[in-house]
């Protein structure tokens, strides 16, 4: 019980930390890429310090509640994976995580916050199935969704659900808002809709969801090292790999529009993870 | 389920960095209706332009626009020469050439930039930006400054351009034309950059002769139109017909901005090698008869129109500035109702509007 | 998409292209135009440069001996460097601190007329 | 400058419809303001935009004049900057901008008419 108290809090302090170094990094790496400079690697933890002092002005009461709860939905899905629970609850989580976002951006009158809540809805339903399918296969592999039986496993699941993988750098490229997929809200997305759904979070409110967003990156790449899980630094550094990967797709690729985001996610990726579910059943329904 | 949203898109707004609003009507993510609306940045310089003595209207309407400085400066030279008419020395005339082909390439490299900025592809426009600033430090080196260059006078120019400075200007341009070459190649040829401007905006040759469209945007639907055409400064002893695409749309516009951009560097190539020998300016006493006259030149968005007329004295009676983007800018009325809210900007940059000179 | 690639890579291991600003500036080319500056000494107020200035910068006060100069209306033309008979005005290309009131620079005027005609 | 053609105010959308037909691009529209009157002058190009022609017509301050913008929506934008800065009535533009494409609510009405001239008016009026 200890045990589990110190490792919940240890997930709570240490994630975000984490996250905001890779964000550091990231935009060091890009700016490297782009032949930049670009900021000190710390600049991700300044920029959330200076929010969190800026003045509380939330343009809605519901706004800041669906921040909150974006907040929290994320933290608890990504302690759904460090306790090793059920897969199928992370996803559902993330989901919900997800969806308070997109009431976030619907909170407030802003058009561009609408249009950008709109496209995140479409992002959700671009990456959700293929979560989902991620958890079926996980089923169909090891017979339960528990994190845990992966880490029991001892042949990474990778080499039975590899083009599941595949399917899910499409979510991490989704989920880190990059191109091509950066349509919802990104860094640069001003050309359209100005910041998308974050347009109207402000001060602490924009701090809390920067925060959010750190968790979200260690949870997305925690997610892509569940498929070497033994032993865990392979699947650490797959993720990473996979990280660098997203920024230099990135860096080599303009925004696609979303209906085109929707059409290849739901044609390539559940095609992929259908396939490579049914080749599982097919194989154990035989042997 | 389909709610019409009207967004003010400008006159603040981070696409574009213009004071320019478009009242643009949504339906769901398409646009249905669109009313331009400008006027944010009058200046009054033409009426400024009467009150001035003709000397100094270089300087002030180098200022009309911040990319295209050079073509109105040269502009306003010529319309004033056209008075008289003075004679101008041919080395005068070569200078000026090359330096409006290095406005040129310069503005194209900015907008290449920016259009790749317009759907997102933040690299490639950084990428364009860092060899314009090449350009910036040629025109620095031979005419003084970055983008102000305030080299002309009437009856000639201030600078000239030594061997030296040839060789830099040379050597320069080819590193130039090198690196943008990779960098175009990735434009024309790129999956997605292709599936984002292909087929979009489409304006054929009819709508554009109609909208009274210039420049780019209406040699991008098939029209071979081009002020350069009317061989004013050098452009009559250089080798020149203007690029001509036809299909209309976004990636057409494209194409025809970075193929003249190699153009403009051939050009400018062109013109160094044909560099007469002689003076830079003549002496020019008095103010312009009365007369009147029309100066046009080819600024890297269209064609500017400069009407002058004078009195005798030293103050114009009338200047009348007609910038490219003035006349580009009902070309929004076509282009952009039925399209896509992602396809806005990308619309939008695709004319190169430049709205602070549309207003002078 | 690939096509991109080799530029971005070639980025990453050339190291940036632009510079650390106020740690390393680069050195203005020869021929920039700058600043102007008035060489008191040498100005015997002819009035040329504060007739010619296109954006009304220089003001003069022949009887005070007073040469009234608004650098935050100079738009570095160059037209008084090049109109002044007497070399008094310089173009010096140097950084210079950003404006936080409008300075107004008052020049007296110690040169003499050369006897010479211009 | 060549190719002026002199002609009536009535005539401007007739004679600019035969231009645009035979091929020509609107390019632009000047008013001078000559003491009494005002001078239009329209501007078309042809010939790949080599050769202008001009037409020009003079009209009292006062009179009311057609638009082209029934034929070609290029000279919508040209004909409300005439209206609002030398007072040119224009009437029947596609999209009449009431004054304000230029101007602000509180600008100075046809700014740019010549001083000497509105001062005139002014006295003529006292």
């Amino acid at each position: 019980m200890m045990r589990q108290l110190i490792l919940l809090i240890a997930t709570i302090v240490v994630a975000p930390f984490i996250g905001g170094l890779l964000f550091g990094i990231d935009r060091r790496i890009t700016a490297r890429l782009q032949g930049r400079f670009g900021p000190p690697i710390l600049q991700p933890f300044y920029d959330f310090l200076k929010l969190i002092g800026k003045e509380r002005i939330a343009v809605s009461r519901l706004q800041f509640v669906w921040i909150y709860a974006y907040l929290v939905f994320m933290v608890g899905s990504l302690l759904c994976l460090v306790f090793q629970s059920d897969f199928l609850i992370l996803v559902f989580l993330l989901g919900f995580a997800g969806v308070s976002l997109v009431l976030a951006g619907f909170s407030t009158k802003s058009p561009y916050s609408h249009f950008g809540a709109n496209r995140e809805l479409l992002q959700i339903m671009a990456y959700e199935p293929v979560l989902l399918l991620l958890a079926i296969g996980i089923y169909a592999q090891n017979g339960t969704f528990l994190i845990s039986e992966i880490f029991n496993q001892s042949r990474p699941l990778i080499f039975s659900l590899w083009p599941l993988f595949i399917a899910v750098l499409y979510v991490l490229t989704i989920k880190m808002r990059k191109s091509p997929f950066d349509i919802a809200t990104s860094h640069h997305a001003h050309q359209e809709i100005v910041k998308g759904v974050i347009t109207e979070f402000s001060g602490p409110y924009y701090a809390l969801y920067q925060l959010a967003e750190w968790y979200e990156i260690v949870l997305v790449l925690g997610i892509v090292a569940l498929f070497w899980t033994n032993p865990l630094w392979v699947g650490i550094l797959i993720a990473l790999a996979a990280f660098l990967l997203e920024l230099l797709i990135d860096n080599i690729a303009a925004r696609m529009t979303a209906p085109w985001m929707v059409r290849l996610s739901w044609t390539v990726g559940l095609i992929l993870g259908v396939l490579n579910i049914a080749y599982i059943y097919f194989t154990k329904g035989v042997s | 389920m389909a709610t019409r949203t009207t967004v003010p898109f400008g006159p603040q707004h981070p696409v574009l960095p213009e004071p320019v609003q478009l009242r643009i009507t949504y339906e769901d993510e398409k646009v249905v209706e669109v009313v331009p609306v400008i006027g944010y940045g009058q200046r009054g310089i033409e009426k400024a332009c009467e009150l001035n003595e003709y000397n100094k209207n270089i300087y002030l309407c180098e200022r009309v626009c911040g990319i295209c400085s050079y073509q109105h400066s040269e502009s306003v030279v010529l319309a004033t020469e056209q008075l008289w008419p003075l004679d101008i020395p041919p080395r005068t005339k070569f200078l000026r050439t090359i330096w409006a082909e290095m406005a040129r390439t310069h503005s194209h490299l900015l907008w290449l930039g920016l259009f790749a900025d317009a759907f997102g592809y933040e690299s490639m426009f950084l990428q364009f930006w860092r060899i314009r600033e090449k350009v910036l430090d040629i025109l620095e080196q031979t005419a003084g400054h970055r983008v102000i260059q305030s080299v002309n006078v009437v009856g000639g120019v201030r600078r000239d351009i030594d061997e030296a400075q040839k060789k830099t200007v040379i050597d320069t341009l080819n590193v130039v034309r090198r690196e943008s070459d990779d960098l175009v190649n990735v434009l024309i040829n790129d999956y997605t950059v292709k599936s984002r401007t292909v087929g979009v905006g489409v304006m054929t040759k009819a709508q554009a002769m109609a909208l009274g469209c210039v420049g780019p945007t209406l040699r991008g639907s098939g029209v071979s139109e081009d002020a350069r055409l009317t061989k004013y400064s050098a452009y009559g002893e250089l080798n020149y017909e203007p690029i001509v695409e036809t299909a209309g749309d976004c990636y057409a516009r494209m194409k025809v901005r970075a193929r003249e951009l190699f153009q403009a560097i051939d050009l400018q190539m062109e013109a160094l090698s044909k560099l007469p020998e002689g003076e830079i300016a003549i002496k020019v006493k008095g103010g312009p008869p009365a007369n009147e006259t029309v100066a046009r030149t080819e600024a890297p968005r269209g064609e500017l129109y400069y009407y002058a007329k004078g009195n005798g004295t030293r103050h114009l009676e009338r200047m009348k500035i007609r910038t490219p983007t003035f006349a580009n800018l009902p070309a929004v009325l076509i282009l952009l109702p039925g399209c896509q809210l992602a396809d806005v900007p990308v619309n939008i940059h695709s004319l190169d509007p430049c709205i602070s000179c549309t207003e002078r | 998409m690939a096509l991109m690639l080799p530029t971005i890579l070639r980025n990453f291991f050339g190291g940036p292209a632009t510079r650390m600003y106020p740690v390393q500036v680069r050195e203005p080319f020869e021929n920039a135009r700058g600043h102007v500056t008035f060489n008191d000494d040498k100005c015997f107020l002819c009035g040329l440069c504060a007739t010619k200035c296109p954006s009304e910068a220089i003001s003069i006060d022949k009887e005070k001996r007073l040469l009234t100069f608004y650098p935050a209306r100079c738009i570095v033309c160059e037209v008084c460097a090049l109109a002044c008979p007497g070399d008094a005005i310089d173009m010096v290309f140097k950084w210079r601190a950003p404006f936080y009131h409008k300075p107004v620079e008052v020049h007296e005027s110690r040169g003499k007329r050369p006897r010479t005609p211009m | 400058m060549e190719n002026i053609i002199q002609i009536t105010k009535n005539d401007i959308v007739n004679e600019g419809k035969k231009l645009l037909d035979a091929g020509a691009k609107f390019v632009t529209a000047v008013c001078n303001d000559l003491d009494e009157k005002l001078e239009v002058t329209y501007f078309f190009s042809a010939n790949r935009g080599v050769d202008l022609t001009c037409l020009r017509y003079t009209v009292g301050k006062d009179e009311e004049v057609p638009s082209l913008t029934g034929t070609t929506l290029s000279t919508l934008l040209i004909e409300n900057e005439m209206k609002e800065l030398f007072g040119l009535k224009v009437k029947d533009l596609a999209i009449d901008y009431g004054g304000h494409l230029m101007l602000a609510h509180d600008s100075p009405t046809t700014p740019m008419l010549k001083p000497k001239k509105a001062e005139a008016e002014s006295k003529g009026e006292i």
